[in-house]
């Protein structure tokens, strides 16, 4: 390896970022790998209660009356799809060399999490129904819980770029961190995607004549 | 080291490199090597053990006085045909396992690591092509064979088919097991609806199973009829046998279902016809048509 | 040198062997400790009154007397389970249990009447073949009186059901019998409870053997209200030893 | 950059120089800033503390919603649930906090990123003992770190399986409480299971691999300690359950019975939940670090076999543990939210719990045997002098393992009638994944075919190792089919067949692996004769034991049961004498490790004679690991002298089987 860099090295061990931002992506598409594996179980859990029907206790209570409304899942993905392209905008602009842009993009896409964040959470208050209400309501809470998480994270993401863009951290040569929280919010909004089409499209249980529990009518 | 006489070649083999044909291609020169006759030897040996051994685990699992269904039959029979087919490569492996061990290619037992180097094998084409073939087919017939007698068994026990839909079984008895913390109980109800505590039953009659459970999972095990079914909350499952030997049997939870998980048995009474008809009839029940 | 190797060899044996030794004290002692810790309460012995007529000829005729409460109170501490245990299983004052003791000893080969008196309230019992009473003599079982061979499945407080121990060389053993629950606006008398209800069986045992009992309504907390008092030794369950 | 070593076959080596002037960012504090005031004690206080105020809190605020008064549904559990949690979570975080865990991310949040001098501190460069006690990054302090913890847990998983065999020895009674003994049986099931799933990848993975790879660290020394740090904090809770009613529910706490446990079952499911996030975190870092970081010339056909048995171990770890994780928490929500996953009156299903549970369940199976497996393939050609046997075979034969791992998870649910018809495609593909593990049983054999073995215990280990795997396996042919399996599902059949294969092939396994490496990692020799010792008293006590254990299965003993037909007593007794004999010997082992750590005789740098990379470099191994960074020019089994019987032959035979030649 020669002594002329024209790109900066890492501080820590000296290596061409280059190098290490190489690693870093590696590291981060492992970790959506992993998290992938989480939302696909919450995914199984929700699809497979639902055509099972166990004991006619997926439906909330009496009638279809007790679903929850469709449009606030989409209305919080779109947020974050929006937030997300906002990022990958940004680090267009970083690669060639628009700081600024960066720092815009990073804070209004913090802000538009933040919003979706809050969303979330009023969603989950407003549920027409508590989490005892039989499996629909287990599985279409914590397919919401989650995506709080997720989104609590996004927006420490986001604000952490913003910092470090203003912190002269994110420059033009040394861009990764931007694509790497762009990628990991990338699969975030699959996740919500998902669990949005998941709760849209698998209402009525398939199974109409499951066993009633402790007993042999079927 | 004495057992370097082993390691170089025999007079008739090759002491340098020549053009002629690989001699590991002459199965009967392989032969020729003393340590391959000793490990085949072995492998006999060995492999005759193990089929041996099945027979003593068979007569463990008859201990309690099974085989009380053709299912328990077929699953001791598959038992011997698993062990019969897989013998020969594990008293192989075992074999060469114990020859090194024992140090029929010798041993170095010094304090620092040894000077001598061993024959700098990379891989060995035929050897590799040979076991991965053996090995493949070993699992090709394991796994016919086992999907063969899974399907006898499932039939067996009319898999989860209703039992009128069963050719063989017009004349089936339903029993609705209920399994709940700490208790199997019984139901009949082509007899009037009887519960018990015992499985009464009569020999020769085909029996179908529907199996649920009050609250957690539990595991319907009639130990010496070989048949085995989960009993969960919300679901029903079903199984069933043909009892073919008279006498009592064990009737166990295979499931941990808590505090008195290990006391939750009972019986298997396989009467004739006529004492089950007079048990039905004082439980006042009515008797199958 | 070589000397000192030996001597070097011989003292790393001992400390070897020290070692097993320390292991093989920490496991008697934990072992001594958890088992004392979860100690069943003291037996309670069947006392024999005389002899009785049965179908099964003249036999020994004992009784046992037991008493069902809701929670422990000031007049009836309850299970006397160490505080510790209490604590961590989160044994509560609201638990019911049997009373005096669960551990039952009972003579073999002979005629057993048991009275219950029964403190608490009930409701539905999940498996109605639990309410009909099973495996006591001529199958009937005495309520305040009255011989029923079995109640009604939805007013249950509890069920005192002896059965089998997984153990094939001993008779098999087999008893069901369901109490009745109180009234739920049942006015307490001056120990805290309403008047008891009183039940009366009898039930012949046979060869020596261990079994166990335990309750069949789901009286305890938790899922299917099995946990807590029901998973619980000394409260809803116990042994019975036949001698 | 004085000393220049010599990589194996003796190829050309070059230097990375340190870059001398790094523009570093502006060092904010001392070197290392906050972690310097943080060590384990902090973190136990701070852990502590905030557990305290967590419980507190919540009390207040359930006493505030329920109004303080008894709790009246009484299908609620016993006892304070959201308290209880949120405790245990207090713990944890604390823990963390106290040992250091968030002053990086929060570092990188406000864009202070870490010097060089800042690194070198975490790293603990020139620091004393006190580096072991510390969020210390450097590979060879967490490799050390996670072999003190995993034999901690073996400690503990040792004494609650003498207690189980005690119960069961003793057949004419009760023992201990019934429901002291279901949670006795869970504790010791994932006590065991966590301590196998670290044994190899956690002190070796950590420590060795690297250094065979020829790095100067692991690709993220940060997620390095946060891995062994979140595994420290996630043991208490476990511990605890015992002393809070326990897990009553076997290690695999099927619901909904696991809803009726006390208190103690929270501990469980927090501690599941931490754990996957440290094995998922160690997972990403190994996987990176064998991917990115391997030496120049270290290609994919010249990476040690334990490597790959490393990163496959790592993948299935990666993609399966979450599910796990995550039927965890959906347990946790049914305990606390009283939501309805698994509790089928609501709604919820056992079969979906089942599912989600065996989905990681079997790959961990993997996870645990590869990586011990592998190990020992990485230290037989260096006992025999000769090379590994086939090595494209192994590798073939782990990611055969690794890929067909995914598909075989429903062999543990034949019997529970969730779908009759997936028996047949489960059994299919379960025969199927013999074969792989047939791969890599012929490059054992091969490999140990005509030679002459060094008898040192880590090669004699081997055999014993080998001898288990074949019994393990020829008993799982028996479970995989599931006609025998109807009989012997639930058995105690099952018991000894996986005991076979994870204490049997895993655990004795792991002990080779150690023995052969300690004097790497201690810089001192593992004193032969004591450790040899107590190897085989652990041996043959584990033979008698779980022989006898075949038998009760075959005579129709359940699992889990600690009364039991009188058939069977005695299966129990003999298997009860051999538990105190595996007990005894790992004792001795135990004190082997022990004495030879304090006073062991001192080890070269290569004490086999190795040809892998981490033997290269001189013990104890310097911070920077090597002065200089190899270069590698061909595989490390170039053992080995012409053997005249192949000399004419070889390249015939491959060309006729179409078998590559492998290695140099």
């Amino acid at each position: 390896m020669s002594t002329e860099i024209t790109e900066p090295l890492s501080p820590t061990t000296g290596e061409p970022v280059s190098t290490t931002s190489r690693r870093d992506r590696l590291g981060v598409w492992l970790i959506i790998a992993s998290c992938t594996t989480g939302t696909v179980s919450l995914l199984i859990a929700y699809s497979y209660l639902w055509s099972l029907n166990v004991n006619n206790a997926w439906a909330p209570t009496e009638g279809s009356a007790n679903w929850a409304a469709d449009w606030p899942f989409w209305a919080i993905a779109g947020g974050m799809v929006i937030g997300t392209l906002l990022i990958w905008r940004g680090y267009g602009a970083l690669k060639k060399g628009n700081v600024g842009a960066m720092k815009s993009m990073a804070l209004i896409s913090t802000l538009i999490l933040l919003a979706c964040f809050i969303g979330q959470i009023f969603q989950i208050a407003t549920f027409p129904f508590g989490p005892q209400d039989g499996a629909y309501a287990s599985a279409t809470l914590w397919l919401a819980l989650a995506n709080c998480i997720w989104l609590s994270l996004a927006f420490f993401f986001t604000q952490a770029l913003f910092n470090r863009a203003r912190r002269g951290r994110l420059t033009p040569d040394n861009p990764s961190h931007a694509q790497f929280v762009a990628m990991f919010l990338t699969y975030l909004c699959v996740a919500a995607l998902l669990s949005a089409v998941f709760t849209l499209v698998m209402k009525d249980s398939p199974n109409t004549n499951s066993p009633t529990f402790g007993t042999f009518q079927q | 080291m004495s057992t370097v006489d082993e390691r170089t070649p025999e007079a008739d083999e090759p002491e340098v490199p020549t053009n002629r044909p690989p001699g590991m291609h002459l199965a009967s020169d392989w032969l020729k090597r003393p340590y391959v006759r000793r490990i085949l030897i072995l492998t006999v040996v060995i492999a005759a053990v193990i089929i041996a051994l099945t027979f003593v685990m068979v007569a463990f699992m008859n201990m309690s006085g099974g085989p009380a269904s053709d299912i328990q039959a077929q699953i001791e029979q598959t038992m011997f045909v698993l062990t019969f087919a897989s013998a020969p490569l594990m008293g192989f492996t075992l074999a060469i396992l114990t020859y090194s061990w024992w140090g029929g290619w010798g041993k170095v037992t010094t304090e620092t690591e040894p000077t001598e180097e061993g024959p700098a094998i990379r891989t060995n084409g035929v050897a590799v092509v040979t076991w991965i073939t053996v090995c493949s087919l070993l699992a090709a017939f394991l796994v016919i064979w086992g999907l063969v007698a899974l399907a006898q068994i499932t039939a067996g026990s009319y898999g989860s088919t209703p039992v009128n839909q069963q050719p063989n079984a017009t004349k089936a008895i339903d029993i609705n097991v209920t399994g709940q913390q700490w208790l199997w109980s019984f139901e009949y109800p082509d007899n009037g609806r009887i519960t018990s505590d015992v499985l009464v039953v009569p020999i020769n009659v085909p029996l179908y199973f529907n199996v649920t459970s009050k609250d957690v999972v539990h595991s319907f095990w009639v130990v010496e009829a070989g048949v085995k079914i989960d009993a969960n909350p919300g679901a029903i499952t079903n199984t069933g046998f043909t009892p073919n030997k008279l006498g009592s049997f064990n009737v166990r939870c295979a499931e941990l279902c808590g505090l008195h998980h290990a006391y939750m048995e009972t019986k298997m009474q396989v009467v004739t016809q006529e004492q089950f008809n007079s048990w039905v009839r004082e439980q006042g029940g009515v008797k199958t048509s | 040198m070589i000397h000192q190797r030996e001597g070097i060899a011989l003292k790393r044996g001992l400390f070897a062997l020290l070692t097993v030794l320390i292991g093989a004290a920490i496991v008697a002692g934990t072992a001594v400790i958890v088992s004392a810790r979860g100690a069943e309460p003291p037996t309670l012995k069947a006392t024999v009154v005389g002899k009785a007529q049965t179908a099964k000829g003249e036999l020994t005729h004992a009784t046992l007397d037991m008493s069902i409460f809701p929670n422990a109170s000031a007049s009836q501490p309850g299970p006397n389970i160490p505080q510790g245990e209490a604590a961590m299983v989160g044994a509560a004052q609201g638990w019911p249990f049997y009373s005096p003791s669960t551990s039952l000893e009972l003579p073999a080969n002979s005629l057993v009447t048991v009275t219950l008196h029964q403190y608490d309230t009930g409701g539905q019992i999940y498996n109605d073949w639990l309410a009909k009473v099973t495996g006591t003599v001529d199958g009937k079982a005495s309520y305040a009186g009255v011989e029923k061979t079995s109640i009604d499945p939805n007013n249950v407080a509890h069920t005192f059901t002896i059965h089998q121990y997984p153990e094939s060389t001993q008779p098999y053993f087999f008893v069901s019998v369901p109490v009745p629950a109180q009234a739920d606006n049942a006015p307490n008398e001056a120990n805290g409870y309403p008047k008891p209800i009183d039940v009366t069986f009898s039930f012949i045992t046979g060869a020596p053997g261990t079994y166990v009992w335990n309750c069949e309504f789901p009286c305890g907390t938790g899922y299917v209200e099995f946990g807590g008092p029901m998973s619980q030794r000394g409260f809803m369950s116990g042994t019975v030893t036949v001698v | 950059m004085s000393t220049v070593i010599s990589p194996p076959g003796g190829g050309t080596t070059v230097a990375i120089h340190e870059q001398p002037h790094v523009p570093q960012p502006k060092q904010v504090g001392k070197p290392g800033g906050f972690l310097r005031r943080t060590n384990f004690l902090t973190a136990v206080i701070s852990g502590i503390v905030l557990a305290a105020i967590f419980y507190f809190v919540t009390v207040a605020i359930v006493n505030k919603v329920t109004g303080g008064g008894q709790q009246d549904d009484l299908s609620l559990p016993d006892g304070l649930q959201a308290e209880i949690a949120m405790m245990y979570i207090g713990w944890v975080i604390g823990f963390m906090a106290g040992i250091g865990a968030f002053a990086g991310p929060i570092r990188w949040f406000l864009g202070n990123d870490l010097t060089h001098a800042d690194a070198e501190y975490m790293s603990g460069k020139d620091m004393g003992r006190e580096k072991y006690w510390k969020y210390t990054t450097d590979h060879k302090v967490v490799g050390i770190q996670y072999f003190i913890v995993m034999m901690v847990l073996f400690g503990v998983g040792g004494l609650l399986a003498m207690l189980i065999r005690t119960e069961l020895g003793i057949t004419w009674a009760e023992v201990f409480n019934p429901n002291f003994y279901n949670s006795l049986i869970g504790t010791h099931g994932i006590v065991m299971i966590i301590a196998m799933i670290i044994a190899v990848t956690g002190p070796l993975g950590n420590f060795i691999m690297p250094l065979m790879v020829g790095a100067r660290d692991m690709a993220f020394p940060r997620l390095n300690a946060l891995s062994i740090w979140l595994l420290v904090a996630a043991i208490p809770p476990l511990i605890s359950n015992l002393f809070m009613g326990g897990i009553r529910d076997g290690w695999t706490v099927y619901q909904p019975l696991a809803d009726q446990s006390p208190v103690g079952m929270i501990g469980y499911q927090i501690t599941i939940i931490v754990f996957a996030f440290s094995t998922g975190i160690a997972s990403v870092n190994l996987i990176t670090t064998i991917v990115a970081m391997r030496a120049k010339g270290m290609t994919w056909s010249r990476v040690p076999i334990f490597i790959y048995g490393i990163l496959g171990s790592a993948i299935m770890g990666l993609i399966w543990f979450p599910m796990y994780q995550y039927s965890q928490i959906l347990a946790l929500s049914d305990r606390v939210l009283q939501t309805s996953f698994f509790t089928p009156a609501s709604g919820g299903s056992v079969w979906l719990y089942e599912n989600l549970f065996w989905l990681l369940g079997h790959p961990e199976v993997y996870v645990i045997v590869l990586p011990a497996t592998a190990a020992l393939l990485e230290l037989m050609p260096v006992f025999l002098r000769k090379p590994l046997f086939s090595y494209k075979l192994a590798i073939a034969g782990i990611f055969g393992i690794v890929g067909l791992s995914a598909v075989v998870w429903v062999h543990h649910m034949y019997m529970t009638g969730w779908a009759p018809a997936s028996n047949y495609p489960f059994m299919l593909s379960t025969e199927l994944i013999s074969i792989p593990f047939s791969f890599l049983v012929l490059v054992m054999l091969g490999t140990m075919w005509r030679g002459a073995p060094w008898t040192k215990l880590p090669m004699m280990a081997v055999y014993a190792v080998i001898w288990n795997k074949v019994i393990g396996g020829i008993t799982g042919v028996y479970l995989s089919d599931t006609p025998v399996d109807q009989y012997m599902h639930g058995s105690m059949f099952v018991v000894a067949h996986f005991h076979f294969m994870l204490m049997g092939a895993g655990l004795f396994g792991a002990m080779a692996a150690i023995a052969y490496w300690f004097p790497k990692m201690i810089n001192r020799y593992l004193d032969e004769r004591i450790a040899s010792i107590g190897f085989w008293t652990a041996f043959v006590g584990f033979q008698i034991t779980f022989f006898a254990m075949f038998v009760a299965g075959l005579q129709g003993m359940p699992r889990r049961v600690l009364q039991f037909d009188s058939l069977f007593n005695v299966a129990n007794w003999v298997s009860t004498i051999g538990a105190y004999i595996i007990g005894t010997g790992m004792l001795i082992f135990l004190y082997a490790i022990i004495t030879s750590w304090r006073g062991g005789e001192l080890a070269p740098g290569n004490p086999w004679g190795a040809h892998t990379l981490e033997a290269q470099t001189e013990t104890p191994v310097p911070h920077e690991n090597f002065p200089v960074l190899p270069v590698v020019t061909s595989d490390p089994y170039d053992y080995g002298v012409p053997d005249p019987y192949e000399l004419a032959d070889d390249d015939a035979i491959r060309e006729a089987e179409g078998v590559a030649k492998v290695g140099a």
